[in-house]
């Protein structure tokens, strides 16, 4: 380090660091950490009056195309290796838990239609959500509560997480493939289904979650 | 699945492909996802987009799998049999021709609806396989191999004010002042402290001694405490008298009680 | 993932990809390697006819500077935090505590006394002062040590800091308020000290404090 930067570090517990301080700074904790920090995080281990906005604009432009790179995961970023780049690492690799189909189209009914309501999630695949399914989806991380609908019966909402989009590599649910094309055709619609329209059979769920999906039932057929 | 019930259904089925997927459907039928999924995998057969599906069709081939499944005496879970009873009621809807009288949405409008949904779920089946084909954490892209826990340093200020310090002065400044265990009864000799008095002082005394002399000095004045060193040194000398150490008199009533020491030739 | 970069991949498959190319392999490799690699251990995992050690040069140059520093372990290298970086690493939490009673009297009495031995304030407090208290009271910086006792020993005496007038608002150790002055602010009310009778207000101190409070106790009964 130069005398110029020892000056610089020094300064800094008086001002704010230089902007090209303040890049090394959130280099090197984007770096040290696994999980996406977003700017509040890294601008409270900062020195006062930081402003890491900026700095990560520099940064992110600075890593553009190298073998990693810094990605934006909702509100916060995280250095990933670059995609093209992960047959050298395969010795790295953990086996992730297979999804059912059930899980995945779920997943993806969530992604697309979030907040959605489990009546929400059964109407489009026309099938029972088995809980399982859920449970599975929450425990990965995917998956979260969101706000409870404000339709009779108040169902529980289900969103995905910062960990979903860190895994698929999306910035913002903005940007889930096809979303515009999907929204064009009117396929994100919630159209009520119309009068006697079958819904997904009661057979196989226990007590419980039958009990669930009559609370949310209210919401398809109630109005 | 027996060869004889195969061949034996070999004419329901005009062509290959179609005879494919509704094997497809039998063997597989614990497979599927439910009645829409059924649906959807049996509209393929129609081989238009899903937009343009004949529905009238698509309630055919979907009632005729239901036979199928119960000549099989493959049970079927009751949303496919609910599924089958809609989709007869569809059908009937969509041949006869419309009666005015009936509410609720026509046979167009049910067939409208049942293609939206195929429809749909089409398009979230296609997008959840885009998603799953993502560079995808841990498989393509990566994370820190060793990410640094941030330390969280605990830092213990430890603070006192004023108030305190001078507290803690002057309690151990005044700790003689408190005498724990003891309660507060400073105008009460007791019977103890008679009895080390008077033990202390009759050794120095051969003869008849008022047992008032024996109150120690500071309880003479005060009436309250005269009172209870008078009381607790009689009870004293009782006590003497009774252990054999001492002789009490009283010439009169209320007159001056005296005591003597006996000597150990007395005893 | 531009075409080019494809067309990288691809040829890297029968010939060793470009020098900028093998730079961003391991800078990735290292990335997520938890244990640091040597270049032949790279080398295995990368294209045939790769020579990482020619794109180590590249890389290590490339950080030099930077918020995060490509340092050589042995035969190894690894991705470290910038030295001067390291307090991003930590987080503090600042928690305020009441100092315990002992060093309370034990402080009461050095700014009423000083210069006083050690043995001086076990004999007011009746109670030998342990090593402890004060070493916390040091640590603290409001004692320090004063002229040694030109008395048998020598004994070492303890005085009460500029930085302790600050905390208690003092100008000099004589403003302190003495015993009748403490009485007539009604500071000296004859109830016993807190602790020398068991009462229902021992139940919400903690350990320390009730551990103390029995070591003061052995003075009271022992007289």
């Amino acid at each position: 380090m130069s005398s110029e930067d020892q000056d610089a570090v020094e300064e800094s517990l008086f001002q704010a660091p230089p902007l090209a301080e303040q890049e090394r700074m959130i280099e090197a904790m984007l770096f040290a950490s696994a999980e996406p920090l977003s700017l509040r995080e890294m601008s409270a281990r900062m020195p006062h009056g930081s402003d890491p906005a900026e700095a990560m604009v520099l940064l992110r432009k600075r890593y553009e195309g190298r073998g990693v790179t810094l990605a934006r995961v909702g509100d916060s970023y995280a250095f990933r290796t670059a995609p093209d780049l992960g047959f050298l690492m395969s010795r790295e690799t953990t086996e992730t838990r297979k999804l059912s189909r059930a899980a995945i189209e779920t997943l993806a009914i969530i992604a697309y239609h979030q907040p959605a309501t489990r009546a929400e999630i059964e109407e489009i695949r026309g099938v029972s959500v088995s809980r399982g399914t859920i449970d599975q989806l929450m425990e990965m991380e995917w998956i979260r509560f969101g706000r409870r609908k404000m339709t009779p019966g108040r169902p529980v909402t289900y969103m995905v997480t910062d960990a979903f989009m860190d895994h698929f590599g999306l910035e913002t649910v903005r940007d889930l493939p096809g979303l515009k094309e999907l929204r064009a055709a009117g396929l994100l619609d919630s159209r009520p289904p119309l009068g006697s329209f079958p819904g997904p059979g009661e057979t196989e769920e226990d007590l419980d979650e039958a009990m669930e999906r009559d609370e949310d039932q209210g919401d398809m057929f109630g109005d | 699945m027996s060869d004889d019930s195969e061949r034996q259904d070999d004419d329901m089925w005009e062509t290959v492909a179609e005879r494919r997927a509704a094997e497809a459907l039998i063997v597989d039928v614990d497979g599927f996802e439910g009645p829409l999924d059924v649906l959807l995998t049996l509209s393929r057969t129609q081989k238009v987009d899903l937009r343009k599906i004949s529905v009238l069709t698509l309630a055919e081939q979907y009632l005729a799998f239901v036979e199928k499944a119960r000549s099989l005496r493959i049970e079927l879970a009751a949303d496919y049999l609910v599924m089958a009873a809609w989709l007869a009621f569809l059908k009937s809807r969509l041949l006869l021709p419309p009666d005015p009288t009936e509410e609720g949405p026509s046979g167009e409008e049910l067939a409208a609806h049942l293609a939206f949904q195929l429809e749909r779920l089409q398009a979230m089946r296609q997008r959840a396989a885009q998603l799953m084909a993502r560079d995808r954490l841990g498989r393509d892209r990566f994370v820190r191999g060793v990410p640094e826990q941030v330390e969280l340093a605990r830092n213990v200020t430890y603070t006192a004010s004023l108030l305190d310090l001078m507290q803690g002065y002057a309690r151990i400044r005044t700790r003689d002042e408190f005498r724990p265990f003891v309660m507060d009864r400073e105008s009460i000799l007791t019977m103890e402290e008679a009895l080390d008095q008077l033990r202390g002082m009759i050794g120095y005394t051969g003869d008849w001694v008022d047992i008032i002399s024996f109150i120690p000095d500071g309880w003479r004045r005060d009436p309250k405490k005269r009172r209870s060193a008078t009381a607790s040194t009689f009870a004293a000398a009782l006590e003497l008298v009774k252990a054999g150490k001492a002789t009490l008199r009283q010439s009169d009533t209320f007159a001056p009680i005296h005591l003597k020491p006996r000597g150990p030739d007395e005893q």
